[in-house]
């Protein structure tokens, strides 16, 4: 590896990642890591590619130039999405993304970490008693005890945001990527949620992409800032909302008073 | 909005078509005249009827050394009393003396049949009549016919100078016509016991031989480009309004081809209007006339489906689909229960015949017609969609409908505006169709399901990838078809598209970014 | 599962067994017992006539797999169907032997085409259990090659449609023409017998009606059996989202071959039953009308629900041939406007309004869970907005 | 045979104007709309009751006769105007009083276009409504889709259109033409001093069983008569065919140096694009004529003619025929469709196979008579050699083949749709299923040999 000696422990790292959108440079030639086990959130202004860059790690767009490398070794630029997830990495999108039309149970049931997930063991396959008291497990965790049978399609916003935490949380990743979890949500179930990610963080690492300044307080070790595609400050939620730059770009730009 | 756009449109149609109707074309030319017949006319007239074979021909090369045709009414008479052999004796008679009279016809397109005539004829007493006609043409291409006809006679006559010097006239003139004859002079110049001048001429001939092929390969690669470029603008034609909707709302009309037969039959219902009230001289207009009637009646049966069923089913692409099958199989069956008839309209007199552009390259004009259309529709659509107030909020909810619809843009007018217009497209493709086909009920499953192939390829929201869409398949599908036939062309051409997709998924100019998918 | 099926679990194994036993049973012997003038009596041309219905059933369950469960709309289940219909019509034609219209050995069209010798994909076919298994096969396999290219470069919604649907087009051109030596327009006809026992013969019918009961019966189990397993809930989260489902580790290109190659299959089999019990199979059978014409079937039965795709293949096509007696003209204006109501109004088809119909019912007594819909939006689909 | 003809009903036609046109259909459509609604819940209900019901609701035992015409669907357009025929045909027998005294009665089925559903409601013409005959079909392939239900339950069926041949079936007459009455001396025609003396031939058609088999009988028939196999080019396009600029351009090519005819079994809608492009392309009549063998009054109705005139075809029958049969009959025919409402009215025009399914009936009705019985196999025997004075002149069936003597006209498209007719064949002819060409060695005969024979 000719990655230099302190890229040894970050579990993903991207070197130089450059996205174009037919002229649009959503990411500009960013270089970012993230430790193992590191909880970190990523905020910016509208535009400023926080969701691209979830996109291009878990393969879901292409990067024009850089590369992306997951663990220590795993080259993961050029990879599909299915292959990127089976290499342990998870994703809950901004809009929730739910089965709508099987229950929470069921919805739990398939996001399981499973040998394989092929079509024929699929098809063949049966919940072992293990995996059932895994998702009981689970269900207790994301508060839905009480829906396991429940149509997903018809719970509320908040509930589908934690089903589909859930989901992620079983499919066992040793990298979470979080799109603005708390987006809807009550200050109670915002705080709910807060404690929920800090308690995974201790298993997994996390990358959580977030506005609400409030909440960034209430999770956050450290934050990066994006702005235009490239990192422009990194450090402690003081340090950033210390940071003039941030201001400049944060109240310059838009007045969001969080 | 749409209806000033129709206008331009309506306009743009217009003035196409004041371009294509021509100042007529009259010539004044001077015709054989006919002089009192003399004596030995006379005698020959009577003659011509003999029952003895060799007084009737003499009496027939008479009168063909006359070429006056005057006598046709008097021929006609004879003939109409006489026996079957004799009456087969004179038909080539009065042909050669029609033909005749018809190279002084005001119009072009007889004289220049007239032309051909004589030379298919093989009788040499017309290569003087060619050669005087000759001199007072001014059409071009009659005077070609002339001048390969005269030397098509000159080939089959006596004379060796005279045949060599028109196997090399030939050759000049490319003439596809002469192939079969010069052929068979050079076979008669390989055999052992050919003479000396037989060989002169064999090689004369198929020197001439060679230049005509070398340049009917042109000839027919320029036909094919062109046929390639007017299945395209059909294709194209038939295939914007189409993917316009389907960049805004992302749903395919399987109904867009019966909305063409609206428009079509909206072209026929004006025809009929005009052979009922208006006198046969203005008969013509009633195609521009038709066009504004077959974009409204497309259009409003468009809107019409837009509100009763389309708006229903908003975000199920594939639901809409199927519900506009099943309105296209109504529409159908409506037509077919009202106008029943395989009917057809009458090409207005512009849109007839073709334009010879280059020796043995024909261009209809009818196809002309269609191409200008279609580069006057993406023009129109073009300034539509870019510089109309219409068009920016159409380009605005194709883009990102929720944003659109919290700047206050009516995302629902214009989806059902944008549909109208879709729709009325399809009328004006309609109408456009009248002038290659049929008005029939099944015209708008002929090419459907190519331009919907079209709209796939060329992928969403962009012009310019429908139009290089239409011109790939409609081009390739023209290629294709003189080796492979026309439905193995099909079948490649579908192969070709899924492999296409490989590559490109979502089309030839699939929208990138975050909301892509 | 979620999908209707749960309620299927409490009283559908009686319905299957009561259904099943009156298609099984009860309508043969209707057909067999009471004498011909009898109200009760059903008629040889009755029984034949419901028999092709059945088999429209069995391929309308295998487009409810992937249209109703997946929510890919295919429009080019006639290929498969026709791919099944001839290959088993391949097989009869060279059963009928020197009974044929020229004397020859060779298929009549063959003979008036001019082709000398067998031609060499026609061989195979003189084996009777080749025809059945490459009724099966070669639908499936020919699936498998078109949806590999198809999934893989994931071609899906509309696209995928219109992508079928061209392929429609093509097949139904190939099919037609004359020197592909399958019979041109007038396809395959003028079958004699199969395996021995003359088509003439009613009992032959009979025993073709039976056969396609069964078959129809094991085909119900068969999409059953794959919509309560772990993969049939796989095929709704590809329905539902399939973003999330490849995020849950899935490769939904295979999911989605594979039960784009099952419903060809299924496809396959109703061609395979339908070609003895019609007597002809020709390409107008397998164009682009005839394929929308079977999404119809599922639609107006209940997309979502097996039982509703079933319903569905008869009513319509017992519809058409009735009212086609008495209202020829009306009947595309029927089917037509059947879809646009089916469609807009009753999304779940004649299964969704019983089941409405029911709950209304029931309402009172059952009282906490909401009816589950399966068709009812809950996430916007992918591709567009 | 064959075609897809334009001709069912009701077309806004030039001189009327396009409201009043539709506004009689309109009103028809919407009292139909109004007996289905009524209709519709009965018929569902009854099902196939509904047969039973209404065959009972007639007089006493009249004789059922079936009529097996696509009133839906694409045929429609040429099947309807047969149905409406042989409905005259029926009218004008019942108003003199029936068929030894019987009325007939015809039970009207729609096979929709669809060649399966010709199968089925065969089988329901014969095993559930058990008709004494049944006039219809149109095409080959329906045809050969409802052989095997006929032959299999001795049903009787009269076919009314021009066909390929090679088919000598015990339970069907063919009214229309064999190849032998069309196709061959069509050509014959071509090649002789008169027809303009044509060396070589296009033979251009839609890909399916009777242009394909008469373009193979036209073949062999050319070679026999020493044209060079490279004089000789055959095409086929699929149904619905639209783009003929290919074809054209090869066709120019092979028409050039002159002496070039198209022989041409293009069928229904693939027509008008053909021709318009023939035209367009700067080809004439005068130098490449077109001889069409599916292209009659019917299909030319309505149609813009302009680019059809001066070219030819080959039928048995013209409405232009001048006799006073033909005058009473186009006038009938007229007025029948003006009394019941038909779409087009007395703008309808005859053509062949119209005048081949009016024949059909009075030739079944003479058969019964002369048989005393309705029973198929009575009546059969009966048909053999029974003559008729049909609208364009007397014909006869043939003794034993099961087919038609009919006369052989070649006529020349006029402007206004109709047809100039500039050759007629001497007599009748005698038809011949299996062609002298292709299979000089078979006969067709149901007297002397049980159907086809080894000569």
């Amino acid at each position: 590896m000719a990655e230099p000696s302190s890229f040894q422990n970050s579990i993903i790292y991207l070197d130089g990642v450059t996205v174009d959108y037919d002229g649009f440079k959503a990411l500009n030639h960013l270089t970012f890591m993230v430790d193992y086990k590191e909880l970190r959130v990523v905020i910016g202004p509208n535009g400023a590619g926080k969701t691209t860059l979830l996109d291009v790690i878990c393969g879901k767009t292409k990067p024009a130039a850089g590369r992306v490398v997951f663990g220590q070794d795993k080259e993961l630029t050029g990879k599909h999405a299915d292959e990127i997830v089976k290499l342990g990495i998870g994703r809950k999108f901004q809009a929730p993304s739910i089965y709508g039309n099987l229950t929470v149970w069921e919805n739990l049931d398939l996001s399981l970490k499973r040998s394989s997930k092929g079509v024929f063991p699929t098809l063949f396959g049966k919940s072992t008693a293990e995996e059932r008291a895994r998702i009981e497990e689970n269900l207790e965790t994301i508060g839905l005890k009480d829906y396991a049978h429940t149509r997903a399609g018809s719970l509320s916003h908040g509930q589908k945001q934690w089903l589909e935490i859930g989901m992620v949380i079983l499919q066992d990743p040793s990298l979470l990527l979080v799109d603005e979890p708390v987006a809807g949500m009550t200050d109670k179930e915002t705080e709910q949620t807060g404690q929920l990610l800090q308690s995974l963080a201790e298993k997994h690492a996390i990358i959580v992409i977030e506005h609400d300044m409030e909440f960034v307080r209430q999770i956050a070790r450290i934050v990066t800032v994006l702005h235009e595609g490239t990192v422009i400050c990194e450090g402690t939620v003081e340090k950033v909302q210390a940071d003039a730059r941030v201001r400049e770009i944060y109240l310059g730009r838009q007045k969001v008073a969080h | 909005m749409v209806i000033s756009l129709g206008r331009t449109l309506v306009a743009l149609g217009i003035v196409g078509l004041l371009l294509l109707f021509e100042p007529s074309r009259a010539i004044a030319a001077d015709g054989p005249v006919s002089a009192p017949p003399t004596a030995s006319v006379e005698q020959a007239l009577t003659q011509v009827a003999s029952e003895d074979e060799s007084i009737r021909q003499a009496a027939i090369r008479l009168l063909i050394e006359q070429g006056d045709a005057g006598l046709l009414p008097r021929l006609e008479a004879i003939r109409a009393n006489a026996s079957r052999s004799i009456r087969q004796a004179i038909k080539p008679l009065m042909d050669l003396l029609k033909n005749r009279a018809k190279l002084a016809s005001p119009d072009s397109d007889v004289r220049r049949s007239a032309a051909t005539d004589l030379g298919s004829s093989g009788n040499p007493s017309a290569i003087a009549w060619l050669d005087a006609a000759k001199v007072n043409e001014s059409n071009k291409w009659v005077r070609y016919t002339i001048e390969e006809s005269a030397a098509l006679l000159r080939l089959a006559s006596g004379d060796p100078s005279l045949k060599v010097a028109a196997a090399e006239k030939l050759g000049e003139l490319r003439s596809g016509n002469a192939v079969p004859a010069l052929k068979a002079l050079v076979e008669a110049g390989a055999v052992a016991e050919a003479t000396e001048q037989q060989k002169v001429l064999a090689k004369t001939a198929d020197a001439a031989i060679d230049r005509i092929e070398t340049w009917g390969d042109w000839a027919n690669a320029i036909e094919t480009i062109f046929r390639g470029i007017s299945l395209s603008s059909i294709l194209l034609i038939m295939s914007l309004g189409l993917a316009i909707v389907f960049g805004l709302m992302g749903v395919i009309n399987m109904a867009h081809g019966e909305l063409m037969m609206v428009g079509a039959y909206a072209t026929f219902v004006t025809q009929q209007c005009f052979t009922a009230w208006f006198p046969p001289d203005v008969f013509d207009w009633y195609f521009p006339v038709a066009l504004p009637v077959a974009f409204l009646a497309a259009a409003g049966s468009g809107f019409l489906l837009e509100t009763t069923v389309i708006r229903f089913l908003y975000g199920r692409p594939l639901e809409t689909m199927l519900a506009t099958w099943g309105v296209s199989l109504v529409l159908m069956q409506a037509a077919r229960v009202y106008f029943g008839d395989l009917t057809a309209v009458v090409a207005p007199g512009p849109l007839r015949g073709g334009a010879q552009v280059l020796v043995g390259v024909y261009l209809p004009y009818n196809r002309i017609f269609i191409i200008a259309l279609s580069i006057v529709c993406v023009l129109g659509i073009y300034f539509a969609l870019f510089k109309s107030n219409l068009g920016l909020r159409v380009r605005a909810v194709t883009q990102n409908r929720n944003m659109s619809a919290c700047l206050g843009i009516p995302t629902r007018k214009v989806d059902s505006y944008t549909f109208a217009f879709g729709s009325g497209l399809a009328g004006i493709a309609g109408w456009a169709l009248t002038m290659v086909g049929n008005v029939d009920p099944g015209l708008g499953q002929n090419y459907i399901v190519d331009a919907f192939m079209v709209v796939v390829t060329g992928g969403v929201g962009k012009l310019a990838g429908t139009i290089v869409a239409s011109l790939g398949i409609g081009g390739l599908n023209k290629l294709i078809e003189p080796g492979l036939g026309a439905v193995y062309g099909k079948v490649l051409i579908l192969v070709m598209v899924i492999l296409f997709l490989q590559w490109r998924p979502s089309g030839l100019f699939a929208m990138k970014g975050r909301d892509a998918d | 599962m979620s999908d209707g099926t749960t309620d299927t679990n409490r009283s559908g194994g009686l319905g299957f067994a009561v259904v099943g036993a009156i298609l099984l049973v009860v309508m043969p012997l209707l057909n067999l017992l009471p004498p011909e003038d009898s109200w009760f009596h059903l008629s040889d041309f009755s029984l034949n006539r419901f028999g092709k219905f059945l088999a429209f059933a069995i391929l309308a369950l295998g487009l409810d797999l992937i249209w109703g469960y997946t929510g890919i709309l295919s429009l080019g289940q006639g290929v498969f169907f026709g791919l099944g219909a001839y290959c088993m019509g391949m097989h009869m034609m060279l059963t009928i032997g020197k009974e044929s219209v020229y004397g020859s050995d060779m298929p009549d069209f063959m003979v008036w085409n001019q082709v000398k010798e067998l031609p060499f994909f026609w061989k195979p076919f003189y084996s009777f259990p080749a025809a059945v298994i490459g009724a099966l096969l070669v639908p499936m396999a020919f699936a498998l090659v078109f949806g590999f290219f198809a999934f893989r470069s994931r071609i899906k919604g509309v696209y995928f449609a219109i992508i079928t649907q061209a392929l429609a087009l093509a097949a139904w051109l190939v099919f037609n023409r004359n020197d592909t030596n399958l019979g041109g327009t007038n396809g395959l006809t003028d079958f004699k017998q199969v395996l021995g026992y003359r088509l003439s013969e009613p009992g032959t019918q009979r025993a073709l009606y039976v056969i396609t009961v069964l078959c129809l019966g094991a085909s119900y189990l068969l999409c059953q059996w794959i919509i309560r397993s772990r993969a049939g809930r796989v095929l709704v989260a590809v329905r539902d989202s399939e973003k999330r489902v490849v995020f849950s580790g899935y490769t939904p290109a295979n999911y989605k071959l594979f039960v784009f190659v099952v419903s060809a299959g299924l496809a396959g089999l109703a061609g395979l039953l339908y070609a003895p019990q019609v007597g002809i199979i020709t390409p107008a059978q397998i164009g682009v009308l005839p394929s929308l014409e079977m999404v119809i079937w599922v639609a107006v039965g209940g997309r979502g629900s097996l039982a509703g795709a079933v319903i569905g293949a008869v009513s319509v096509n017992y519809g058409r041939s009735v009212l086609t007696n008495y209202f020829p003209e009306l009947w595309p204006f029927m089917l037509g406007g059947l879809f646009v109501l089916v469609v807009l109004l009753f999304p779940d088809g004649m299964v969704g309004m019983i089941r409405k119909g029911k709950d209304l019912l029931t309402r009172r007594k059952a009282g906490e869970e909401k009816p589950i819909v399966p068709n009812q939006k809950v996430v916007v689909p992918e591709g567009k907005r | 045979m064959a075609t897809n003809t334009p001709n069912e009903v009701n077309p806004v036609e030039p001189g009327g104007t396009a409201e009043s046109e539709a506004g009689p259909s309109r009103r028809e459509l919407l009292v139909k709309g109004g007996k289905v609604v009524a209709g519709i819940g009965v018929a569902a209900l009854l099902g196939n009751l509904g047969n039973w019901a209404l065959s009972y609701a007639a007089d006493k035992e009249p004789i059922k006769i079936g009529i097996l015409h696509s009133l839906s669907g694409t045929m429609a357009i040429s099947e309807v105007s047969l149905r409406d025929t042989v409905m005259m045909a029926v009218e004008e027998i019942n108003a003199k009083g029936g068929v030894m005294g019987r009325m007939i009665k015809p039970v009207i089925v729609d096979p929709a276009s669809n060649w399966d559903l010709f199968a089925e409601k065969a089988k329901q013409l014969l095993l559930q409504d058990k008709v004494s005959v049944t006039f219809g079909c149109w095409t080959s392939v329906s045809r050969k889709s409802v052989l095997p239900v006929f032959e299999k339950n001795n049903g009787l069926l009269f076919y009314p259109v021009q066909y390929e041949g090679e088919e000598c079936s015990r339970n069907v007459f063919y009214t229309g033409a064999a190849p032998n009455q069309q196709a061959v001396p069509a050509v014959d025609y071509l090649m002789s001093k008169e027809g303009g003396g044509f060396t070589k031939f296009y033979l251009l058609g839609t890909d399916y069983v009777y242009p394909r088999t008469t373009n193979k009988i036209l073949r062999a028939m050319l070679l026999a008569k020493k044209v060079p196999a490279d004089k000789i080019m055959e095409e086929y396009t699929p149904f619905h065919h639209q783009d003929y600029q290919t074809i054209c351009g090869k066709l120019k090519k092979f028409a050039a140096g002159g002496g070039a005819a198209v022989i041409s079994t293009i069928n229904g809608d693939s027509n008008v694009p053909f021709y318009k492009e023939f035209a367009n392309q700067g080809l004439r009549a005068e130098d490449a004529p077109i001889m069409a063998f599916s292209v009659a009054e019917d299909e030319l109705r309505g149609m813009d003619t302009s680019a059809l005139v001066g070219h030819l075809a080959a039928w048995n029958y013209y409405q232009s025929v001048d006799t006073p049969q033909n005058k009473q009959f186009v006038a009938n025919f007229k007025a029948y469709c003006k009394k019941n409402n038909l779409p087009d009215g007395d703008k309808r025009v005859t053509d062949d196979p119209i005048e081949a399914a009016y024949f059909g009936v009075y030739i079944w009705k003479q058969a019964v008579e002369k048989a005393a019985s309705a029973d198929v196999d009575k009546v059969r025997k009966a048909v053999y050699g029974s003559k008729f004075l049909a609208p364009g002149g007397e014909i006869m069936m043939d003794a034993a083949n099961h087919h038609t003597y009919r006369p052989v006209l070649i006529g020349e498209i006029l402007a206004d749709g109709q047809f100039k007719v500039v050759s007629r064949s001497p007599g009748l002819v005698k038809p011949e299923p299996w062609s002298e060409f292709t299979n000089p060695e078979k006969g067709c005969d149901w007297v002397g040999h049980q159907g086809t024979y080894q000569k």
